[in-house]
């Protein structure tokens, strides 16, 4: 059975349809990467599946039930994570404490008023080991705004494991990462647990390739395409709509 | 019937004089995204220079708005220097803490300059009168009032919307630093704008001085009034502005009319129910 | 030591500005001495209506500043605030202004010299009956003393044999009147009792009385002297002219003792188109506490204070007036004026009618 | 683990911090006592006000609520505790204060509910006819309120049975710095909680915050009950030590007044809700004994100067100021 | 206006206490391109943002076609001819996409605008969108497009490609190329995809801790692995 199903997903901006009749469907497990022209609606796809858009049709279902009316806060507490594409931090905020806030927030405790954050030790613990693991440990008493928009990226990222989804919905998680350290996040992927399911929509395509086990190309909000990467680099409308000479070089690779 | 209409001209003349007095804030509010509390004490000045200009000097109305709206400017144009350049893009909050010491200020001046007592501008015999609708008689000045407001309201939505000054301007409150690293004198345009709202506010003082008359408190007992006319219209939407001021004017006027004593009930539950119908305004621009 | 408490800053300070002219003037004819104890006027400022301010600067007045004596209080909450210490610390309080019937009844050391909506209100239901008008329609500000006149012209002038068609209370931030003067019109009533308190919003509703139109249509305004408050007249204009109101107290009022006061409180508060009806209630409390620190030659006494004072009588400025023995409130002539150009050409409340020896009928209606 | 160890400084820092606070404000209170021995019951008000500012900061400098209606909350509390003193002969204090809270608390919740439903400055617009609504009812039913002329014959027994309320105002001082000191420790402890973390979260990025699958709306109408709370034990002093509740314990210019003294001191920090009020009502109190006629000139002028050269507000500046020179130094 | 050469000299900068940029000099001949490459966080952006006028400068000059610029405000800098594409596009987020770009015109007229369309057809489509209802790789053609259409004599590219896709970037540094090959223009760089910078540049400068650690030729770069791997972590390149 699949664990995450979107069925004729529509979205329409005042006459341009964003969303065409889009539907897919995740395994636990899955690493599917989301690819396609700028513009073609995939992050508009993500706001409507977590609910931070409405859609005009198509339905959502999570592990069985159906998610379509449900409240965006709800989709993440019953495991449906995204990252943000232009990164939304808390500026004021450090590193340790936007993960920690994110923990307790898994956990059921992000409303208890007594104790602190900092005291919970297997917070800390875990706090640490994640910060760690992205690198970010020299950072974490640092206020978000004053580390650099590369490393607040990681910090997203930092988040949506943080908040141990079912499903993860990454959008352009490496944008603004320089390439030899795509590899930290690659790694970062890499440990996410085998059974969640990822969705990553990215635009370089070293990465995608490297991750993916299965692509799926937009434009202009229809699904044009949804194969191996092997045989996406082979379709010539993907090509030209989206991938020009990357083609080749990316079957080299 | 007839008193339905009499309501209607009623809420229009009202509404109107309001949009005159609160339209300078929609655009300090909503284009320079400064919150002017000090909007009032502006208005106030306006109304005084008028008031002196008319009664002391003997000078005609039209000469006692133009003096009153260009000195009022040009008073501004220090002020904006010094204090308000420091508060541009600051938080809120932090705005409102200024302006309200400016409004203090200027409170405090004018009744140590012109005394606590009300102060009234001399209208010209054309405009003193009433006029005869047949049905019932309205203040002449009413109908000026009316009309000055949408002449504002048209000169304003084009200075705005459609001209080169307008479109810089509004990239500057967007975004300042990319503004200028496009080539945009910010402190410029800033300054311009700024003239100009202290100057609609000036010219909103003295015409509106009929109905609300010029003395030392005006500064502050009206600034609610205006926060709700800009807000509910929509910072930075002239339209916004104007619909806004001709529905309060028309809840207000009929409300008073119906039940005066729930006058207030009214007009704030009407208040309560727009805002939660329109969190934007009515007009309100988009903002990321 | 007199402790005064009044609006010196904020929207009223003007009010306040009286009270101290009224203060200076009396201290300024009468000397500051009394037998070998001077007097000394502290100020204390509540500029709007805050009962827990005015009772806090009262508290402090009495055991930090030491004061016998409390005066001021222009705001009839200000003065209930005072009133429950006014025991404990064994001190006696001149009411100067705050108008509501109600005051002197809370403790046994107030006494008021100034006026009540009541006493103020009833007489001018008398006017409006001989004028001929026996259907009013009655538009007052909502809050404590609007009610008061609401009832008391309803009380007077139904006794007269006319009928109040309609009551309106208008919220106090009112600012455009038309829908009321539309309400008027459309009451059917042969005119109108108004009762604002002094300031901004009066010249707006004169002016819509004006303007629309109901000056023309003969509906006659009758109202207490708020409405035409001397402070308000050169801002009012001609549009006031004709109106009738009653008061107890007129800058013009003719007898060689308000001469005296009008030149003295003329003198201290600077410009005399300032100087209105709180500067009297001040000066005749000024009076008032005089003759408590003569009766107890500087003793701190508030019971043996406030006896000495009922039923004392003596000519104010407004006129001759007396200390009801029994409710500790003034007694005094109400007049009937018209507002009128004065001799040199500014206006005034001319008097043309008098009302002798007025008391407080709200105390009855309270009761 | 380098983490754990950095981590548990700022920790104990934190503690140490309130115990500090708690130190000064005993500190404060006692010396007001001494050195304005006849003026307690100003200083019982500046107390009172105190609690009302602490609680705009719980939902303005917490959580990003603009607000100009807050005495609504306050009011509720002095209404409350007067009406069932006044007209039910409720007079223990203890009870009289508790129950100020509750009312405050409620008067939190409905006005949460409404003024939770804009942002910026439509939302300052619904706080303020929340205000003038609460105001309106309160002047309408003067057979409870007492109308304009403000709610008497408030009558308290002794404090626990032994302390007179009395003219000078010590019994209602103490009792108003002890309210005053619980609430702060308990604030402390709420602010730097999960739950206060969260909060400054929703200030900063409610997206972000629901992202995390958190609800911006009730972590913010909680925020405003209890900040409700918090009013309504202010108001209810208020009302026990003045023995008076006047309308403008509801008005807007308590709301904007106490607002401006909340930035003065500097939004987003107890002690900058507490420096604030201080310093505001002091100084006000002085320049309008000795000038009643021109003061406000010279408050104006203040609040220009403090955005001038403490734009953070005085406490804010002050801390940023050190915390500068920390940084320097290491 | 022809493109001019920009000489940076001893130029530091930071924000507040904190110091990012440290003494850095360089200078690029008019009409050459240099590529500024570094890890996460070493001060690309903040170097080419006090270039621009928007950090806090503590010392050094800046000189454009000759005149030092490093005294005058943001603004002028601009209409002296300087163009910054900065890293966070900063569209404006309530004019529509015609306006953002009648913004960047400067006093060129307003057809001038149709450039910008025939290199980014995608934005004609979205001409009255608002900024911020564009899609990220919308907003990065509307930020660039922005700049160019002022005809900049330096520009200031940081990660321009970012967030595009893989054929709109070829035509991106294509259409760059071209501008720098016709003299228009000098362009300054920063781009985490080391190759199509490589291939773009004509100088490299690698920074490390707000100071360059590294010039030369990408030729020189590319043979010397071990800078590569040091200065920009491993598998820089492959
Ligand atoms: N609120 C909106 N109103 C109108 N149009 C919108 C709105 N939001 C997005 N669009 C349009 O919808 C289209 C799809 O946007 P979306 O952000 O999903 O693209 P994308 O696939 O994420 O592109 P990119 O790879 O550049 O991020 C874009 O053309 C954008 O202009
Ligand atoms: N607003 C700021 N306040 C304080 N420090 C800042 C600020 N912005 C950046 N910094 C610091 O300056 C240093 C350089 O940042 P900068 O953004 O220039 O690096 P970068 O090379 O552009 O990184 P990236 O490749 O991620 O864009 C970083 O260590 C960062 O922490
Ligand atoms: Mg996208
Ligand atoms: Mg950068």
């Amino acid at each position: 059975m699949s664990l995450f199903e979107v069925k004729n997903l529509r979205k329409n901006f005042g006459g341009l349809a964003v969303t065409n009749d889009v539907s897919l469907s995740l395994a636990p497990g899955d690493r599917l990467a989301l690819i396609g022209p700028n513009g073609a609606g995939k992050t508009t796809f993500v706001n409507l599946v977590t609910g931070h858009l409405k859609p005009d049709g198509g339905s959502i279902t999570l592990a069985g039930e159906d998610i379509t009316g449900v409240k965006a806060m709800q989709r993440v507490q019953r495991g449906l994570v995204r990252s943000f594409q232009v990164t939304r931090l808390f500026a004021d905020m450090t590193p340790q404490e936007h993960v920690a806030l994110a923990i307790l927030q898994r956990d059921g405790k992000s409303t208890r008023m007594f104790g602190r954050h900092d005291a919970m030790r297997q917070v800390v613990e875990e706090v640490g080991d994640i910060l760690n693991l992205l690198g970010l440990s020299e950072l974490a008493h640092l206020k978000v705004r004053e580390i650099a928009y590369g490393q607040q990226r990681l910090l997203e990222i930092a988040l949506a494991m943080a908040l141990r989804p079912k499903v993860l919905l990454l959008d352009e998680p490496a944008a603004g990462v320089p390439q030899a350290e795509t590899a930290r996040i690659e790694r970062a992927l890499d440990m996410l647990p085998p059974d969640l399911a990822v969705l990553m929509i990215e635009h370089d395509m070293d990465l995608v390739f490297r991750f993916a086990k299965r692509v799926m190309v937009l434009a202009a909000g229809t699904v044009i395409f949804d194969g191996s990467p092997q045989d996406v680099t082979q379709d010539v409308a993907v090509r030209e709509a989206y991938l020009g000479s990357y083609a080749n070089a990316g079957s080299a690779a | 019937m007839q008193t339905v209409l009499s309501i209607a001209i009623d809420a229009l003349a009202y509404g109107m004089v309001l949009f005159v007095i609160s339209i300078g804030l929609s655009v300090t509010m909503g284009l320079m995204r400064v919150v002017n509390l000090a909007h009032g004490a502006f208005a106030m000045i306006g109304g005084y220079l008028a008031s002196y200009a008319t009664r002391d000097l003997g000078l005609g109305y039209a000469p006692a708005i133009l003096i009153a709206v260009i000195a009022t400017a040009i008073i501004a144009v220090p002020i904006e220097r010094l204090l308000y350049r420091r508060i541009y893009g600051a938080p809120e909050l932090t705005q409102v803490l200024m302006t309200i010491g400016i409004t203090f200020c200027v409170i405090g001046i004018a009744n140590y300059a012109f005394g606590p007592t009300l102060k009234t501008i001399a209208l010209p015999q054309t405009l003193s009168g009433s006029i005869d609708l047949g049905f019932r008689a309205i203040a002449t000045h009413r109908i000026f009032a009316i009309v000055c407001g949408l002449v504002v309201a048209g000169g304003l939505w084009f200075l705005i919307e459609r001209t080169a000054f307008g479109i810089r301007l509004r990239a500057a409150v967007d975004n300042a630093p990319m503004a200028a690293a496009l080539g945009v004198r910010t402190q410029l345009v800033y300054a311009i704008s700024f003239a100009v709202a202290v100057g609609l506010a000036a010219f909103g003082g003295v015409v509106g001085a009929e109905l609300l008359p010029v003395e030392p408190y005006y500064a502050l007992r009206y600034m609610v009034t205006f926060l709700v006319a800009v807000s509910i219209g929509g910072a930075g939407s002239i339209p916004g502005a104007l619909i806004a001021c001709l529905l309060l004017g028309a809840i207000d006027t009929t409300g008073r009319y119906l039940a005066p004593e729930y006058g207030e009930f009214f007009f704030y539950l009407a208040v309560i129910v727009i805002v939660t119908l329109f969190p934007r305004g009515l007009g309100g621009r988009f903002k990321s | 030591k007199v402790g005064v408490v009044g609006p010196f800053s904020g929207p009223f300070a003007l009010q306040g500005k009286n009270f101290k002219a009224g203060i200076d003037a009396y201290m300024a004819v009468n000397g500051a001495k009394i037998g070998d104890n001077d007097v000394e006027i502290i100020y204390r400022d509540v500029p709007q209506a805050d009962p827990a301010q005015s009772k806090a600067l009262a508290q402090e007045l009495i055991v930090k500043e030491g004061v016998q004596y409390l005066a001021g209080f222009y705001f009839t909450p200000d003065a209930m605030a005072a009133t429950p210490i006014l025991e404990q610390g064994n001190v006696p309080m001149v009411v100067m202004n705050a108008a509501t019937s109600a005051i002197v009844t809370k403790s046994p050391y107030v006494v008021r010299t100034s006026f009540t909506t009541w006493q103020t209100s009833t007489p001018i239901a008398q006017v409006a009956k001989d004028a001929g008008v026996d259907k009013v329609i009655t538009v007052v500000s909502d809050y404590g003393p609007g009610v008061d006149a609401e009832n008391a012209f309803k009380a007077g002038f139904e006794k007269a044999g006319g009928s109040v068609v309609e009551a309106i209370r208008m919220p106090l931030s009112t600012n455009d009147f038309s829908p009321i003067m539309q309400r008027i019109k459309d009451s059917g009533a042969g005119a109108v009792f108004a009762f604002l308190p002094s300031g901004p919003t009066t010249l707006g509703f004169v002016k819509a009385y004006n303007q629309n139109g109901l000056k023309t249509a003969g509906i006659k305004i009758f109202a207490p002297g708020d409405l035409t408050q001397e402070s308000d007249l050169p801002a009012l204009g001609e549009a006031a002219a004709g109106m009738q109101t009653t008061f107890h107290y007129a800058v013009s009022h003719d007898s060689p003792e308000n001469k005296a006061f009008v030149e003295a409180a003329s003198k201290a508060i600077g410009n005399p188109a300032e100087l209105s009806f709180p500067a009297v209630g001040a000066y005749d409390g000024m009076h008032v506490i005089y003759k408590m620190i003569e009766a107890t030659g500087g003793e701190q006494d508030a019971k043996k204070a406030v006896d000495a004072v009922k039923g004392l009588s003596w000519v104010s400025p407004r006129g001759p007036v007396s200390i009801d023995a029994e409710s500790r409130h003034i007694t005094q002539n109400i007049y009937l004026r018209e507002v009128t150009k004065g001799p040199d050409g500014n206006y005034i409340n001319k008097e043309i009618k008098t009302f002798e020896r007025q008391g407080d009928p709200g105390l009855a209606a309270v009761k | 683990m380098t983490v754990l160890m950095n981590s548990t400084l700022p920790t104990r820092r934190r503690s140490l911090g309130t115990l500090i606070g708690i130190a000064v404000i005993i500190a404060a209170s006692v010396i007001g006592y001494f050195l304005f021995p006849n003026n307690l019951a100003l200083l019982t008000r500046i107390v009172a006000t105190m609690l009302l500012v602490l609680s705009i900061d719980l939902v303005t400098g917490y959580c990003g609520v603009a607000t100009l209606g807050h005495a609504a909350l306050f009011g509720a509390g002095a209404y409350g505790a007067g009406i069932v003193s006044a007209h039910f002969g409720i007079t223990e204090p203890l009870t009289m204060t508790l129950i100020g809270a509750v009312a405050g608390a409620l008067a939190g919740l409905v006005s949460g509910l409404v003024i939770l439903r804009a942002h910026g400055l439509p939302q300052l617009v619904l706080s303020i006819a929340v205000v003038h609504l609460f105001h309106e009812v309160a002047n309408k039913a003067s057979s409870w309120t007492g109308g304009s002329d403000g709610l008497s014959g408030i009558t308290t027994d002794a404090l626990l049975g032994l302390f007179e309320f009395d003219l000078w105002g010590r019994t209602a001082y103490v009792y108003g710095i002890v309210l005053l000191l619980i609430v702060f420790v308990l604030l402390r402890i709420l602010v730097q909680s999960p739950f206060g973390m969260l909060a400054r979260g929703v200030r900063e990025d409610p997206v972000r915050v629901a992202a995390m699958g958190a609800s911006v709306h009730s972590v913010m109408l909680r925020m405003y009950v209890i900040s409700g709370a918090v009013a309504g034990i202010g108001g209810a002093l208020n009302a026990i030590s003045t023995q008076v509740v006047g309308l403008d314990s509801l008005s807007f210019t308590l709301s904007a007044e106490a607002l401006v003294m909340l930035v003065l001191g500097g939004t987003g920090s107890l002690y900058g809700a507490m420096v604030g009020t201080v310093s505001f009502m002091w100084f006000e109190d002085v320049v309008s004994a000795a000038n009643p006629f021109h003061w406000l000139t010279i408050v104006g002028a203040l609040l220009i100067v403090v955005v001038l050269f403490a734009p953070k507000g005085l406490y804010g500046s002050a801390a940023a100021f050190l915390s500068r020179r920390r940084g320097g130094g290491k | 206006m022809p493109a001019a050469p920009l000489e940076v000299t001893k130029l530091s900068a930071g924000y507040g206490p904190t110091r990012v940029i440290e003494d850095i000099s360089f200078s690029v001949p008019a009409g050459e391109r240099l590529a500024v490459l570094g890890r996460n966080g070493m001060g690309k952006t903040s170097l080419f943002a006090t270039i621009a006028g928007q950090t806090r400068r503590y010392g050094g000059e800046i000189r454009l076609g000759g005149q030092d610029i490093a005294a005058q405000p943001s603004a002028t800098r601009a209409l002296s001819g300087l163009g910054y594409v900065p890293q966070t596009r900063d569209v404006f987020p309530s004019l529509t996409v015609e306006e953002n770009l009648f913004v960047g015109l400067k006093s060129r007229p307003k057809s001038a605008i149709e450039e910008a369309y025939t290199m980014f057809p995608r934005l004609k489509e979205r001409r009255s969108n608002l900024g911020s209802q564009l899609s990220g790789g919308e907003q990065q053609m509307l930020s660039t497009a922005r700049t160019i259409l002022g005809q900049p004599s330096v520009l200031l590219l940081d990660e321009p490609l970012e967030g595009l896709a893989p054929v709109i970037c070829e035509e991106l540094m294509a259409a760059f190329s071209l501008l720098a090959q016709s003299g228009e223009t000098t362009i300054l760089l920063v781009e985490q995809r080391i190759q199509s910078a490589l291939e773009f540049a004509d100088w490299v400068m690698i920074m490390e801790r707000g100071r360059i650690a590294w010039t030369g030729t990408p030729q020189a770069l590319s043979a010397d692995q071990e800078t590569v791997d040091r200065l920009l972590g491993v598998g820089g390149l492959h």
